[in-house]
């Protein structure tokens, strides 16, 4: 019964997203970029909840990304759920091996090494410029969905509601991860590792699971991303696009994975329509509001959302996932 | 009189009756993509600010065939993400009748497939990529002014005959697309044209690199002849300071193809006697223009409204609105006088010839123009805080430009040293 | 690689060492006290560079002497630390030093992307050069290749002298010593009445004034152009992780340990330059986890 | 035929910049009793209890447990072989209720964790629900432990450390912020739970009063070693401990 009316808010929300290219056609493919980018904020979400941040999760992004390009150049086109199954499974790969050196860090250096790390990418996807093209990067050819050839039209429309899917189902794999033991054990991590290690568990081995899971989730927007864009370049791995990515995660409440969505849906808008009517200033513009939002509402869009129904609030805090300005 | 934008009236033949004439908008809508934003800002602040001029010239003219235009500006530098989306919305939801794409090589290959699916006119005004016709075959994009690869035989032919005993040269390119894609040509072309040259270092430090001294104390080792560098920007400001505060300038010949647009920027720090390219026939004492009051009156009005002469960005941008006007013209006289459809004016830029500010531009069945190219030697004058162009020369564009349906790269390799010879030019002094 | 080479590589990586410390310095100095890793740190670079060059174009343009321009980047720097870091600090920092250290580096984040657009709307998109200060000192010949006197000698004394100054002033003086307190102990520096707030506004001017510096001095070698603050912090940050946060000698001598291994790679192997900060962090944190001169912090059970 | 201990150290020895907070400790622990250990200030207990619980590395000497060298096993691991341990300072997950403090225990102690199953619902939540009972702490279930009382957060916290259903467990001061009128409640408490679950215990101790009712045995610390060991009335009736410790305790 609360299980599914806790379901109920994000699914009516879905559902309106769902309807706003119905109304505003010219919505579409912004909000097809919204949504694979908030892929790759919920995965920056899911290492909040132990604490820890990365100023380097654009490394997934890109590591998707590429792959799925590559994917589809071998395949001549290639076929969507191939190219993004290949894209999560690189950055998964990927993010085990990392996982492995970078989960011996909490706070500042875990952040910063995940920004090496990304940065090193980015400067091997500029200098072997042969494979990777460059700073021009790559074009995508438009891959087949489950073995049709689409023209634009139809293909972005399908996208859409392809990536609206995703994006559902990955809140509500998440939402589960989350709960579990290990999810749990993951907001452990943040407020007492020791006492964690003393109950058996290996808070590196957590945090690892916590890494790839959230890799995974990045990998799949990245490779969205250069789906839905036809292009990648290695500005998908720079290191403001990670700071973008945490970004997003605050402005939407980094404690709730809705926001994610939200967050992401409110950026890309404001950015978009800031770089059209204040092309000189959008970025101060996306300064102000992230300084507004922290000073006065450190929860996000989401805080804000449930401040307004004391109710579902308060009975949501508890057994999920919020943080918390620290004590 | 300030009409600048003439363009070159091409007679066409009037097709009675095959075309319908589409209503006759209020505004013509125009979409400009260029950097406002990151270190690119240096060539689209410029361009935007020529735009302006230019357009408010138009306009004090009538418009385009008696229709006023507007223009929209966006900013490359707001990211790949933000740039499609607003170009998506500017042709979808403002409905723009062209749109003018743009600064970065990289944005034009990603913008040249959106234009075919959004079916507009897309004119890439300034990118210089030779891939985007060599690679595509499309019909909605177009460019307004020559590619790299006769940017940079030009650049080799200038350097082979003012320096016919070259024997070493070195690079020091910006490490992204286009200072590696410069190289390759540079470096296929000297080699056929004259193979026994050495290449004796090839740097590319990255992209904004702040400084150069490691690499200016390697070259002060090696002395290589000449020291080509493809780099714009701050970063050619950066490489050229300080090459001269160390003396490398003396020692050895900078060849520099895009420092036409930081000649001024440089003031003294660029000496007499290194080679200046400009992008195209783009100078702000073009040689042939001396006497173009429409020329001159626009130089000036740029310095006083913008404190700087206009640089090549402005041309290309001159070029892309002169190509507008003339593909509108040549397809309303083509439809009999009446405002034509859409698809008439894509049909019109076909073979279109044009002026921007320089000389004549021809756009080829593959849709790229061909263009002349202006390079110069430096010279120090008297009145001018900065260096200025001697010894010029103007190549032809159609000789060095690769011929339709062939790659760059294959088609260098097919050239001789006769060719260093063959190649029509004509030369200039400074002040002539 | 003959000897010649050698010590080439050797100079030009002492003459880069000394700006990238003087810039991660003040990162490091801030991250010590505060606790906050400073991302509009990048801006404070790229202010200093553009306020004397700037200032220095107008007043040399007027014939003034040019060996105001040593002057003037020591003033435009303490102005920028105060007159930009301090509203920073009193208006933003001092409200979230309890905050979560991630919305800490949001907040530097944001004032980052505000003071990127600010600068170019005070000075616009076309590069900046002034570079009065470095010609005035002219140059030198070394094992035949010409030096400026002001890359190759100048700025590594600059350098020497502020970690000479910071070490001195964080030892003998009060404002020194309540700063090493509070970085000490933050907790145990406020029970005995020390007034952290007061601290920590001076250590922030203090830091931004070291970057605003950092910029000044770079303004004479280097285009100032819009996004020099951006590459700045990456390559600072690298410094100072390696380093172990907080520690102003471990950021000497890794940014020498940079310099060099930048310089040597451009002669030995160029392609790999950019990668050199990086695999030198990553391989020292390998090794040393907490950086080279950084404390294991153990928790108190 | 002599009993085998449970845990035996063997000459273990550390010291701290100078400091020797342990020279040398020679001891068995043996199942199913109750050890005290008393000493002044800086004697070294808790330090004994960090290195018998893996947190601090010996510089020399040896640890054995259930007969196998458990020396410089990480506390992860010696968690796994039945070696838990209480916190001086309660060490609890602040952010989660006090239920799922204890599943979090549950779930570790099973090792069995699937990524999709809500934590609300492993099969361990009976056990541990039982495990709450047994230190009279089911009634706060549902707290956030960040709000619950200094003796409450104790009982929880030794709660987690028998949810993994130990052989062995450290108290460090059990009682200490606890309220002195509601200490013996506390041990009471405590002593029932671990009688229930059969655990055998050492525990540091202050309170003298508290250590003569529910130790088995005293052992007394002293700069690092062993002073003395006997059962409680011999302890508090030797003259050396009386000086040495009481006196500075009282």
């Amino acid at each position: 019964m609360i299980q599914s009316l806790r379901l109920l808010i994000p699914a009516l929300a879905l559902v309106v997203v769902a309807l706003i290219p119905v109304f505003a056609p010219t919505t579409q493919v912004l909000l097809t970029l919204a949504l694979a980018k908030s892929l790759a904020v919920l995965g920056v979400i899911v290492l909040l909840q132990a604490g820890q941040v990365s100023f380097g999760h654009a490394l997934y992004f890109a590591v998707a990304a590429y792959t799925a390009t590559f994917v589809g150049k071998v395949m001549g086109g290639g076929e969507i759920v191939v190219t993004l199954l290949a894209g999560a499974v690189a950055a998964g790969t990927v993010s085990v091996v990392v996982g492995l050196f970078v989960t011996r860090y909490r706070h500042i250096f875990f952040g910063m090494l995940n920004l090496a790390l990304s940065m090193i990418f980015f400067s091997f996807l500029e200098k072997f410029y042969f494979v990777t093209g460059g700073s021009d990067g790559l074009s995508v050819a438009r891959p087949t969905v489950i073995g049709l050839s689409l023209e634009r039209g139809p293909f972005e429309a399908v996208l859409f509601y392809g990536s609206l899917g995703l994006v559902a189902a990955a809140l509500f794999l998440t939402d589960r991860f989350l709960h579990s033991s290990i999810g749990q054990m993951m907001r452990a991590i943040k407020t007492n590792e020791v006492r964690l290690e003393y109950l058996g568990i290996s808070a590196r081995h957590v945090l690892l699971i916590g890494y790839v899971v959230s890799a995974v989730l990045c990998g799949l927007g990245g490779a969205l991303m250069a789906t839905a864009q036809g292009i990648v370049t290695p500005e998908y791995a720079w290191w403001i696009r990670s700071g973008e990515f945490v970004f997003i995660a605050i402005l939407g409440g980094a404690g709730s994975i809705g926001g994610a969505v939200a967050g992401a849906l409110i950026y890309e808008s404001v950015r978009t329509y800031a770089a059209a009517f204040a092309a000189d200033i959008w970025q101060m513009v996306l300064g102000f509001i992230l300084l507004v939002i922290i000073l006065f509402a450190p929860k996000g869009i989401m805080g804000i959302f449930q401040g307004l129904q004391p109710r579902a609030g308060s009975s949501r805090t508890r057994g999920g996932t919020k943080v918390e300005p620290a004590e | 009189m300030k009409r600048l934008l003439i363009a070159a009236a091409t007679a066409s033949l009037v097709l009675t009756g095959s075309a319908l004439a589409d209503e006759k908008p209020d505004i013509l809508k125009v979409g400009i993509t260029t950097f406002l934003s990151g270190p690119a800002s240096v060539f689209g602040e410029p361009a935007k600010a020529g735009a302006e001029m230019m357009i408010a010239d138009i306009n004090a003219d009538g418009g385009i065939g008696g229709v006023p235009v507007e223009v929209y500006f966006v900013d490359e530098g707001a990211g790949g993400e933000a740039l499609l989306a607003e170009y998506r919305r500017l042709v979808e939801d403002v409905g723009v009748d062209a749109m003018f794409a743009s600064i970065s090589s990289g944005n034009c290959t990603k913008i040249g497939p959106l234009a075919e699916d959004l079916k507009v006119l897309n004119i890439m005004w300034d990118c210089g990529t030779q891939r985007i016709f060599e690679e595509n075959d499309f019909r909605y994009s177009f460019r307004t002014q020559a590619n790299a690869t006769p940017e940079m035989l030009s650049t080799v032919l200038y350097l082979l005959k003012t320096k016919p005993d070259l024997k070493t040269i070195a690079v020091v390119n910006q490490d992204y697309a286009w200072g590696r894609d410069s190289w390759a040509i540079f470096s296929t072309a000297l080699k056929q044209l004259k193979p026994d040259v050495e290449v004796v270092a090839e740097f590319f430090p990255k992209f904004g690199a702040p400084d150069f001294s490691t690499e200016i104390s390697r070259l002060q080792a090696l002395r290589p002849d000449a020291i080509l560098s493809t780099s714009w920007g701050g970063d050619l400001d950066t490489f050229v300071r300080q090459a001269t505060q160390r003396g490398l300038t003396n020692t050895s010949t900078l060849v520099l193809p895009l420092a036409e647009s930081s000649l001024e920027r440089l003031g003294g720090a660029l000496p007499a006697g290194h080679i200046v390219g400009a992008r195209g026939d783009h100078y702000f004492l073009h040689p042939e223009k001396a006497g173009d009051a429409a020329f001159t009156s626009f130089v000036d009005d740029f310095k006083e409204r913008t404190g700087a002469y206009p640089i090549y960005p402005v041309f290309h941008m001159a070029q892309a609105l002169s190509a507008l006007e003339g593909a509108y013209k040549k397809a309303i006289s083509a439809n009999g006088g009446a405002w034509p459809g859409d698809e008439a004016v894509i049909d019109a830029m076909s073979g279109l010839t044009f002026a921007g500010l320089g000389r004549e531009v021809t756009i080829r069945d593959d849709n790229q123009g061909v263009e002349d190219q202006l390079l110069g030697t430096t010279v120090r004058v008297d009145g001018y805080d900065f260096a200025l162009l001697d010894n010029m020369m103007m190549f032809d564009g159609d000789a060095i430009t690769t011929p339709v349906g062939m790659i760059s790269a294959e088609w260098l390799e097919t050239l001789t040293p006769e060719f260093v010879d063959s190649v029509a030019f004509e030369s200039f002094s400074h002040g002539s | 690689m003959n000897a010649t080479l050698f010590a080439l590589a050797l100079f030009d990586g002492i003459s880069y060492a000394a700006l990238v410390f003087l810039v991660a310095v003040g990162l490091t100095l801030i991250f010590g006290v505060l606790r906050v890793l400073n991302v509009a740190h990048g801006s404070f670079y790229a202010l200093g560079a553009y306020t004397t060059a700037s200032i220095g174009s107008a007043i040399f343009a007027a014939s003034f002497a040019p060996w105001l321009a040593f002057p003037l980047m020591l003033i435009a720097a303490i102005g920028v630390g105060i007159l930009v870091g301090g509203p920073i600090e009193k208006l933003l920092l001092s409200r979230i030093y309890e905050m979560e250290d991630v919305l800490q580096i949001l907040v530097t984040f944001a004032v980052f992307m505000i003071l990127e657009d600010a600068q170019r709307l005070i000075w616009g998109v076309q590069p900046l050069f002034e570079a009065t200060a470095l010609n005035a000192l002219g140059t030198i010949e070394v094992l035949g290749i010409t030096y400026t006197v002001y890359q190759l000698i100048f700025l590594p004394i600059v350098a020497v002298a502020v970690l000479v100054a910071l070490r001195v002033g964080l030892r003998r003086t009060l404002t020194g010593r309540l700063i090493t307190a509070v970085t000490e102990d933050r907790e145990a520096a406020t029970s005995i009445g020390i007034d952290a707030e007061k601290v920590y506004l001076i250590t922030f001017m203090v830091g931004a004034s070291l970057a605003a510096f950092g910029g000044a001095l770079a303004s004479a070698t280097t285009s100032v152009v819009p996004g020099m603050g951006a590459d700045m912090i990456v390559l600072s940050f690298a410094v100072v992780a390696t380093a172990g946060l907080g520690n102003i000698e471990g950021a000497a001598l890794t940014a020498l340990l940079i310099g060099l291994g930048r310089s040597f790679a451009v002669y030995l192997w160029p392609e790999v330059e950019v990668l050199v900060p990086y695999l030198i962090m990553l391989f020292v944190l390998l090794v040393r986890p907490q950086g080279l001169f950084g404390m294991p912090d153990a928790r108190k059970i | 035929m002599t009993e085998r201990p449970l845990l035996e150290t063997r000459h273990l020895a550390i010291s701290f910049g100078g400091v020797t907070a342990a020279s040398g400790i020679n001891i068995s622990i043996y199942g199913n009793r109750r050890l005290a250990i008393i000493g002044p200030n800086g004697a070294g207990k808790t330090t004994f209890l960090n290195l018998c619980t893996g947190y601090l590395k010996p510089h020399s000497g040896q640890i054995f447990f259930d007969g196998k060298d458990v020396t410089r096993v990480e506390p992860r691991l010696l968690v796994r072989r039945g070696v838990a341990r209480a916190f001086q300072i309660p060490q609890l997950f602040t952010e989660h209720t006090v239920m799922e403090n204890m599943l979090l225990a549950g779930a570790a102690a099973s090792r069995r964790m699937s990524p999709f199953l809500p934590m609300t619902r492993i099969p361990e939540r009976k056990d541990v629900q039982h495990i709450l009972e047994m230190v009279k702490c089911e009634h706060l279930s549902d707290r956030p432990v960040a709000e619950l009382p200094e003796g409450q957060r104790k009982l929880v916290d030794i709660a987690l450390a028998l949810a993994l259903k130990p052989k062995l467990l450290f108290m460090d001061e059990p009682t200490s912020g606890v309220a002195s009128s509601e200490k013996f409640e506390v041990l009471e408490i405590i002593a029932g739970a671990l009688d229930m679950a059969g655990v055998t215990s050492v525990f540091v101790e202050h309170d003298m009063g508290i250590v003569e009712r529910f130790a088995d045995e005293v052992a007394v610390w002293n700069r690092g070693e062993v002073l003395f060991r006997g059962s409680p009335q011999d302890v508090l009736a030797h003259p050396d401990v009386m000086r040495d410790v009481i006196g500075e305790d009282a």
